[in-house]
């Protein structure tokens, strides 16, 4: 007889992950920690941080073999996750996270004062930026594109794009895109302050008028008309988005809107946020490439932050004065964050500004926005 | 592709941006207009409603919290309002806001 | 340097879908238009036909290419939609919609009457008028049992029939299905009219006797194996539509039951919805045979509604005046519009007649009706 | 396949939607039966309370939407639950429809 | 023309299930009855009965199908159930109901007390009788692995297991560990009396201590990092129990903690149910064979309740005369109806007894036991 | 694989349940005691608010029904609160529990 207790205990160890781990996945698993103690504590975005650090802890423990995937044909399942990752892969997740994001955008502002939308497209300034330094820096035009569109402060599209383009960046990209949409508290301000006068923060802007049900239910339809047909590539994004958004306005499909808002959008970022956590392997995730890629991102969004803040300065100019600029920042997205912090600015510099529903307008601009801008990097890009 | 080409690139993309969101913004417009024209003659008469309903609409906004404000009702009915809100919602009171809570009358 | 930005602009023109559009392509958007008014504005079954429309929309804006099919080993993944499809084109979606419409349906009316099954059975007329014709019009016999199945005034069952038998015909036969079944109001009263007299109309029905828990619980397992026995290619319909009954007169699974009649209902409807609609791509759906089809739908449910009532007027003559005809044209499903159609007329013959209880009964035995013609075409027809 | 054979396919199909349904029928009549027999001499006793609750049921029935009286209650606590229930559910008050609110006492 | 009314009704009946069902069959309709009498009306586990039950039923109707898989390649979809089976078959769904299970669960009394733990530990004792005895009848080690984990008294873990090494016993599995479950109040009581003195169940045991929110959000951290380093293969079941947990414990994913314990965990169970009852087909479940795993099942579960108890007696000993050793039997997890269990038979013994917090304990400590060694049996036995 | 074979993984099998469980629960035991060490200064003042509450998160635990208490509430107001709940959760009455309604005055 060959067992003996000793040598059980012995090989148990040898079979377990203790005899396997790597320093690179302790210090992963100790990444992770921060990140979960970020969401929790910090309130850094918990729906999607929470799960994606949670995935990074999983993936990082050797031998679990969760992302592993199924060999056709060898009659073995593969990883728990590998499964539920299709759906990032496929560019599944996303689109659908889109449509309850739809159900849940009212574009009302966006309508009563159209001219938010090029806040939107200026605050996407920095996906340029950080695209053509990431270049600079010998990242391939696919991996630049995925960087860059960290500066959309959006977080489905930014991992859409990346999942097409540069799917070994993923968790890096998700994680920054996600981290700096909590931070924008933190980035804004100070070039809010820096980049406008006294006077021009003290602007009040004139009250929107009311949006008739009819504009709002013609918004998502003449939206998806116009962006699909001028970028067809946009279609998953765009199309998913207005879905959602016509469920809404509808008024007559409320079990629908419900779910894609609710159950539906909760169950796709579960699985998406485990998943693209998932891939956040130390090996290719612990280089200079990943340290880089943070810097860029801050680099984006700050740039973003700066393209919606002197678009809202023109503004002011060509208005006389009537629109105030720092509704220009809360262009980048980051819903609606960005928009609660040209809220508090402005009634820092003048206590009965009430900013917040004019900064809606550009918010909401701005996800269209960063999704036509990676429709367009998709395009020139995608294979 | 060259650095050059690649700043070229971006102000493209940064361009088509704008031409998106400009053609939309144009549409848009052209689209309030067309029916600001057709609810012109509607308009007059039901402008006292829409007033006295926007605050309420207000509330009913986006994604926000329940918040209730507090008029004319005495504290005690207040108090059983968001004791039943509280429990029908599984919502801790603690967590609750209540902006206000209206007697309707 | 070979760029400029007159030489872009015209790239972007070529690569948009402004370039490829058709005129065909604009004729699709705007019956997606149509539809979309009449799912909201006139409140034709929006639940499903504003999806619908939305897909159609989707599908028929050049080079989005949402319902591409990934190409297996290609590496690169097909369209959004393509994924979605899925569900429909191996007959899993209308399964799990039966599951919820039977989560949501009480029997009791029919158990109290089971003679109301002959009515189910007879408003399924439609369905063979329907295929015959169609037959003689040179239509395959898949393609003449599927535009047969629209006189089941039965959604579900349609989409689950043609998906199987002629998927290229999938959209045309949706939307005619739904919208024949939100224009019942105005299909079935002049019909109903024209075949009976006031008096039959007049006629008050007896209260349906109260229906005991047991009864209510047997009937889905008895209902089950009865039918599928009979006919198995119904199991995948019935199976599922008995599953969902008995999950919620069981009264054990409340959870079950609410999550087959809400969130799992609800994603699978928009799924559906989208899906469906984008297969109604301009060169497939532009033809001759979507508007016999459309024909076709319209004499399928007229002569379904002609069957229930002549066999209503049967039972009212056998029945010694006992049975108000006016129940038999609830018999074509279109659960619960019908019924509503006939507690109408009936009250407009005479003011204290109330069959709304009475037409439940033909109602949901409609639904079982069809089933089981779908499943005898399937098994007749299919491969 | 003919004309002729696609009419007979048509007459045994509908034959066969016939002999299914008319199969369930008598099976639901025997059972009904069977049940009956069992049930009828429990039955004396608690049918004053069936009665009773005849009406009750009949507002859980099948997908109604919530619908309530107004008996013995004053208008500003029927406003206030209207309120709680708008609130709670959701749903805009113009959306709601109240049939009845009762005081149970 | 060669059609009769005569013909097609003899034909109708040869291609009816009636001309091709056998005894066995019936038979296994008939268990799939009792199997719903005892889910409806004596209450046992209908969340997962009443769906394997009906999913019994539909398979043994001959001929209906729902279980044949899709051929590759041949353009024939499969049966309907078969595509929902492919859950259970690449061990999705028992992993994403362990995250609705974990969201569901408060650790809290076993954190004020971790030689809840030991207890856990001892009450997975059955697993490997029944495991040693089933292998002296002949059971291939794998088979043998998964008739012993029905001791753990998890279905969810049962099914993973069974799935992953024997799946032809999956539905004998499935139904015999829901129905010990279900059980547990007549198995378990007996044991109970006979092991213990009433001296020893007449023990209060001291107040649990407080656990702080901080505890509570790094215990499934921890849990998660411990085990799956120490098992690897256990990664999906506690990697996803854990999960769950965090979101219910971090208190800042309200809405994925909610929809993982509702929507999710409801479909899951719905579509594991109906699929698992489906593979009973009568060739297969009516052996010999599946007596004896309902007998070692019985075996196993009694023998999990006598190493808790043991165990028990011996922390009663050591603590001298601090802890209840009725509280181990709860150790078998089968959450939380063992701990209630252990509450009843304490007052029984002495009236002022309250049991069931300190029973909680060891009742989430057996889950994470039987977890383990359902790891260890995969580690072993998986290919 | 002889029996006996089978009989030493058995063995093993359950020893590394228990090595697994045993570790879970030192590392456990070692963090409360970190925890705790950290919690003990804060811990004086606000005990007396705790002891308050408990009786409160009781009432949250785990899946407990909604269950009230009845104080200081007139039974009129408490049949209103009753059939709100019921309304909007969609509960017929019969089949809930409440054990208190309190004004929180
Ligand atoms: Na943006
Ligand atoms: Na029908
Ligand atoms: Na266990």
């Amino acid at each position: 007889m060959q067992y003996s207790f000793i040598d059980t205990l012995v090989k148990i160890w040898e079979m377990s992950g203790f005899s396997y781990i790597s320093w690179q996945q302790l210090l992963m698993i100790g990444i992770s920690g921060v990140l979960i103690y970020l969401a929790i504590v910090k309130g850094f975005e918990p729906l999607l941080l929470l799960p994606i650090a949670f995935g990074m802890l999983l993936t990082n423990l050797p031998l679990a073999d969760l992302m592993v995937e199924e060999v056709p044909g060898s009659g073995q399942p593969g990883g728990l996750l590998s499964y539920l990752y299709l759906g990032v892969k496929k560019g599944i997740y996303p689109s659908l996270i889109f449509m309850g994001i739809g159900a849940m955008t009212d574009f009302g502002p966006l309508i009563a004062r159209p001219t938010s939308l090029f806040l939107g497209a200026a605050a996407q300034f920095g996906i340029y930026v950080a695209f053509t330094i990431a270049r600079a820096l010998n990242f391939t035009p696919q991996e630049a594109a995925s960087i860059g569109i960290i500066g959309g402060a959006d977080g489905p599209t930014a991992i859409y794009l990346t999942a097409k383009l540069a799917d070994h960046l993923l968790p890096a990209i998700a994680i920054a895109a996600y981290s700096y949409m909590a931070l924008i508290p933190m980035i804004q301000p100070p070039l809010m302050r820096l980049l406008t006068t006294k006077k021009e923060r003290e602007t009040k802007m004139e009250q929107l008028r009311e949006v008739s049900k009819l504009e709002k239910i013609l918004f998502p339809i003449v939206v998806t008309i116009l962006c699909v047909l001028l970028l067809p590539s946009v279609a998953p994004l765009i199309g998913m988005l207005m879905l959602g958004n016509l469920f809404r306005e509808s008024g007559v499909v409320e079990r629908l809107s419900d779910t894609a808002q609710n159950a539906l959008i909760n169950i796709v970022t579960i699985f998406l946020g485990v998943t693209v956590g998932a891939t956040a392997k130390a090996e290719t995730f612990l280089r200079l490439e990943t340290l880089m890629i943070i810097g860029l991102g801050l680099l984006a969004f700050s740039f973003s932050t700066v393209g919606g803040l002197l678009f809202g300065k023109l503004m002011y100019w060509l208005s006389g004065g009537k629109v105030n600029p720092l509704i220009g920042s809360a262009g980048v997205s980051a819903v609606p964050m960005a928009a609660r912090v040209s809220q508090v600015e402005g009634q820092k510099a003048n206590p009965s500004n009430f900013l917040l529903m004019h900064a809606m307008g550009p918010n909401v601009a701005g996800v269209i926005g960063s999704a036509v801008a990676a429709g367009f990097l998709l395009a020139v890009f995608g294979q | 592709m060259t650095i050059s080409e690649s700043l070229l690139i971006s102000v493209f993309g940064l361009a088509i941006v704008f031409v998106v969101l400009i053609a939309l913004c144009l549409f848009i417009m052209l689209q309030s207009r067309i029916i600001g024209a057709f609810r012109l003659k509607k308009k007059e008469a039901p402008q006292k409603k829409t007033e006295q309903s926007a605050s309420v609409e207000k509330k009913d906004a986006a994604i926000s919290a329940g918040q209730l404000k507090l008029f004319d009702v005495d504290e005690k009915t207040a108090a059983i309002i968001m004791a039943i809100v509280s429990h029908v919602s599984k919502t801790p009171l603690s967590e609750l806001q209540f902006k206000s809570i209206k007697a309707l009358d």
